[in-house]
């Protein structure tokens, strides 16, 4: 067994060589599929990491009356903190917020409208910050029904509209690595199986000197996983070599985004050896199958 | 034999048929009989010299020995197996069993002549220590020794011929199927060749050879199995190669 | 020579269809690496279509000071109207910037502040639609320099960051094409060059027979070319196919965006038609030369 | 000659070289020497037989003659044209001079025998309406009518031969260069087509053929030239195949 396992390494090592024009050309298209996969991934990483962050701030917020009890304060911010669906709540105060209010206008280069006020019209509120911002409603409606809570602001439509957009981004990335997934396998297959083709005859008349189906297949099934190795390591190279100066551009960009870098290099790495091993077998498989069904 | 380890023939019952045609007819796809009701008998040790006119059938009839083709009506045994109902897994033992030297020799374009020839070996699962004396031993015998580590795109016809038939020979076969072994090869070698062929008969392996070689048919007054349009119509012990003998 | 363009197109044809597996292969790589190209094209437009659309929103802010004459007004909107830089110029009154302050709060579900005021704080403006983002300081340069003019609101920041990330967009989306374009390219010629490849030794059969460069290569690139085509109609076969569902669904979420579907949809055309007969030809063209020279 | 155009060989001068190798030395890449010294002047008209063991450098002589090789010393001059500095771009015509049936055929494999044979007339441009009945005419006289629509591989390796023949003289050609077209032949078949090469070579036509086939050889007394590993041994008008005749 062990040694018709080394056998078979040993030829699929031979046939890549002797057939080199044929298995250099299909490293190549595996390469690129692989890079193109990995690539989508990579985007596809730092997309979903952002519409995190976005949902990140989606929160309640609910103005409180004037002059309420600190303790009737306390006790609903402890309960508030008790929901499953709360992940953070901050007090703000009627000074704060009008802190808050000033330093927005100046940002946004518009007039300070505060000086001309008698009086603070803000009032001070609990901002609620939420794990999913689909749980927008349940905290929402427990606030509304809190006596010392004047008013939840109605930020409804605009969540649910968040809500509805990262599920589609979400679902059209997932769909669209789905696309480029299929592409790739269809593409490296039909490439091992135009490489097959070509040795048809080869196979033949192996078959017609006496070899079993295993014999044939798994040298060749064994070149198809050094295609799809040697893919996956030209491909790391490349990504590995593109990384530094990529990142460092995206780092400027995107600067604000928590993107765990040493978990997605992780996930690509076991993304591009195991497809390129994956699609090198079974490409070899399924090509060879055809030769030998007779 | 190479290694003449059935010494004298000692353990073949020449009675029993190792290659049976019951009735046989072979039609290909495009509706051309290249074999018409062939009955054929070859009992065990038996050497056989097929003949025909170019186109006669005899490389069909060898087809059906091997399983490459199947018949299109009546029974292809080969050592008691019936070839219509043996499942496709063991297909590749019973090919192994036969030393088959193909007309267009059907080498490995990718492996020197050492390589095609060790296959025969490595596909019934031989060690290497036993394949490479094997394989310098038939080298030397068809006298390919020198041309060992060539690919056969780089041999002469004759060089490709003695390839296939080195690779027929290696694993020791029980049977030999020939389609014309000679075809390609001077006069010389060409009786060597047959020697050889005899040399193994003697030991008790079966021979069938097609061939167009007029002189060494009649020479030898061996069994003469004559087709002509896919039918057998000669079949003599001692004949010549033409019906006049 | 039409005789020989006739000769080799009926060759084209039939080795395409002996070769079937080879064909067929090479016919559905070509098809997918076409869908993938035509897909990123139609993004590719949608996305600066919403580039574009983003951009059109930039303009300039000029407060103006209160109980200014209706002549000076007039003077200052019609020379902006003549700059070259300026695509628009809307005046509005202090009360409809009340007006529009009012209807933001709502919108935003904050309070409505104005109550509390005792006059009405907000200038009289006119707002500058611009041509081209990157024209803001100059155009802002122009109103500061205006006597009537109290201030121009200072969304120089907002706008340098904009018109740097449309234009990194841009290039980002531009260079993501052209390495879309060339790995698409380089599949499809290698495709090609396999399928050639399984029949290098028929190409050499044919030159010991006397068969001139021409006579052998015209057959091959014009097959290539059938490839190309044939890839091409079923590319867009599949596009109009997904068109009618895919652009009722896109509708629904960019209603806004004022995409040209008509203009599209001809780019797309011929872009796959073009790509698909070029690349075969190319790809077959260069294949064969590898056998032709020795 | 099919068509017989060139009546009674009037406009042959049998003094005039057409193939000539003047010492010639062959040495493939993997340092094989093939053909060594090698001198072979062939007038117009002339019909010699190549023989020699197998591996003897006939094959490769007469690749040297197509240029599907280069002499790694001396000149190949085929009918005035030196092939070592001839053009690319000349190349397929003079080719297109030489009829040349090759020992392993190299017939296309997707082309039926018809198409396989019109290749040799459409290379020439040759328009359609000559080709059919040009193409008719070969397979008649190689006695393939039948076989016509089918394909190398569904054909007998006789059958393959005699396409290849069928295809080299399709086209008239002023040279004639067969290697081993005999050697799938039964010797009834052999003999006409042999009968056809003479008679063609009566129109003036010059052929080169190796061939293992030592009864015709012998029977025929043409002129022998015999290689003996890459070197001319013998060269003699009215030889047998072997030395002492
Ligand atoms: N695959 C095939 N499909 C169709 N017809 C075939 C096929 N193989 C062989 N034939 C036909 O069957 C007949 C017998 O062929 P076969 O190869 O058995 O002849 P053969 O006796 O070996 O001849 P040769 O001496 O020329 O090799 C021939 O006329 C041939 O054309
Ligand atoms: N491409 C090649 N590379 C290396 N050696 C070669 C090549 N082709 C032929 N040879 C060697 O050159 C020698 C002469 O070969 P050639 O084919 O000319 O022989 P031949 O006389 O035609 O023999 P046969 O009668 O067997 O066809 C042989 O020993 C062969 O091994
Ligand atoms: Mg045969
Ligand atoms: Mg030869």
């Amino acid at each position: 067994m062990l040694s018709f396992f080394l056998f078979s390494i040993s030829r699929a090592w031979q046939g890549f060589w002797r057939n080199a024009a044929m298995s250099l050309a299909a490293t190549a298209t595996m390469t690129l599929m692989l890079l193109l996969l990995s690539s989508f991934w990579i985007v596809q990483a730092g997309f979903l990491a952002s519409l995190s962050y976005v949902e990140d701030k989606v929160g309640v917020v609910a103005d409180l009356d004037d002059n309420i009890r600190q303790s009737a304060l306390t006790d609903l911010q402890a309960r508030l903190a008790a929901m499953p669906e709360v992940r953070a709540v901050e007090y703000v105060s009627k000074e704060e917020a009008l802190r808050r209010y000033r330093e927005q206008r100046s940002a946004q280069g518009q007039d300070d409208l505060t000086p001309f006020l008698n009086d603070n019209p803000l009032p001070a509120s609990l901002e609620v910050k939420l794990r999913r911002p689909a749980d927008y409603r349940t905290v929402a409606e427990f606030l509304g029904a809190e006596p010392i809570v004047a008013k939840v602001q109605n930020i409804e439509d605009t969540t649910d509209r968040l809500v509805s957009l990262t599920n589609f981004l979400r679902t059209f990335g997932v769909l669209l690595l789905a696309v480029i997934g299929s592409i790739v396998l269809f593409i490296v297959i039909n490439t091992i199986r135009l490489a097959v083709l070509g040795r048809a005859e080869e196979i033949e008349v192996m078959r017609l000197v006496g070899a079993s189906d295993a014999f044939i297949r798994w040298p060749f099934v064994f070149e198809g996983a050094l295609v799809g190795l040697l893919g996956a390591a030209i491909s790391l190279g490349v990504l590995v070599g593109a990384a530094e100066p990529l990142s460092r551009f995206m780092v400027g960009f995107f600067s604000i985004l928590p993107i765990n870098v040493g978990s997605i290099s992780r996930d690509v790495t076991i993304l591009v050896l195991g497809s390129g091993l994956g699609l090198g077998v079974i490409g070899a498989w399924v090509s060879v199958r055809t030769y030998l069904i007779r | 034999m190479p290694r003449g380890n059935r010494a004298g023939g000692a353990m073949v019952d020449p009675r029993r048929p190792v290659l049976v045609l019951n009735d046989v007819t072979k039609t290909y796809p495009n509706g051309r009989d290249a074999l018409k009701d062939v009955d054929l008998v070859v009992p065990e040790g038996d050497f056989v010299f097929l003949v025909g006119a170019s186109g006669a059938g005899k490389s069909t009839l060898m087809k059906l020995l091997i399983r490459d083709e199947l018949a299109t009506q009546g029974t292809v045994t080969l050592d008691g197996d019936d070839l219509a109902r043996l499942p496709r897994r063991k297909v590749p033992h019973v090919r192994r069993k036969i030393g088959i030297v193909f007309q267009d020799f059907k080498l490995l374009p990718t492996k020197t002549v050492r390589e095609n020839i060790a296959f025969a070996l490595e596909v019934t699962g031989t060690s290497r220590r036993r394949i490479k004396p094997a394989v310098n031993r038939v080298l030397a015998l068809v006298g390919l020794t020198e041309q060992a580590e060539q690919y056969p795109k780089q041999l002469s016809g004759g060089e490709q011929q003695r390839t296939a038939i080195a690779r027929a020979l290696v694993h020791d076969p029980r049977i030999v199927i020939a389609d014309e072994p000679t075809g390609n090869l001077d006069p010389l070698i060409s009786w060597e060749i047959l020697q050889l062929l005899l040399r193994i008969n003697e030991l008790g392996v079966t021979v069938l050879m097609a061939t167009h070689d007029a002189d060494i048919v009649t020479a030898l007054r061996k069994r003469v199995v004559a087709l002509e349009e896919g039918r057998v119509i000669r079949d003599e012990v001692g004949g010549g190669y033409h019906r006049a003998g």
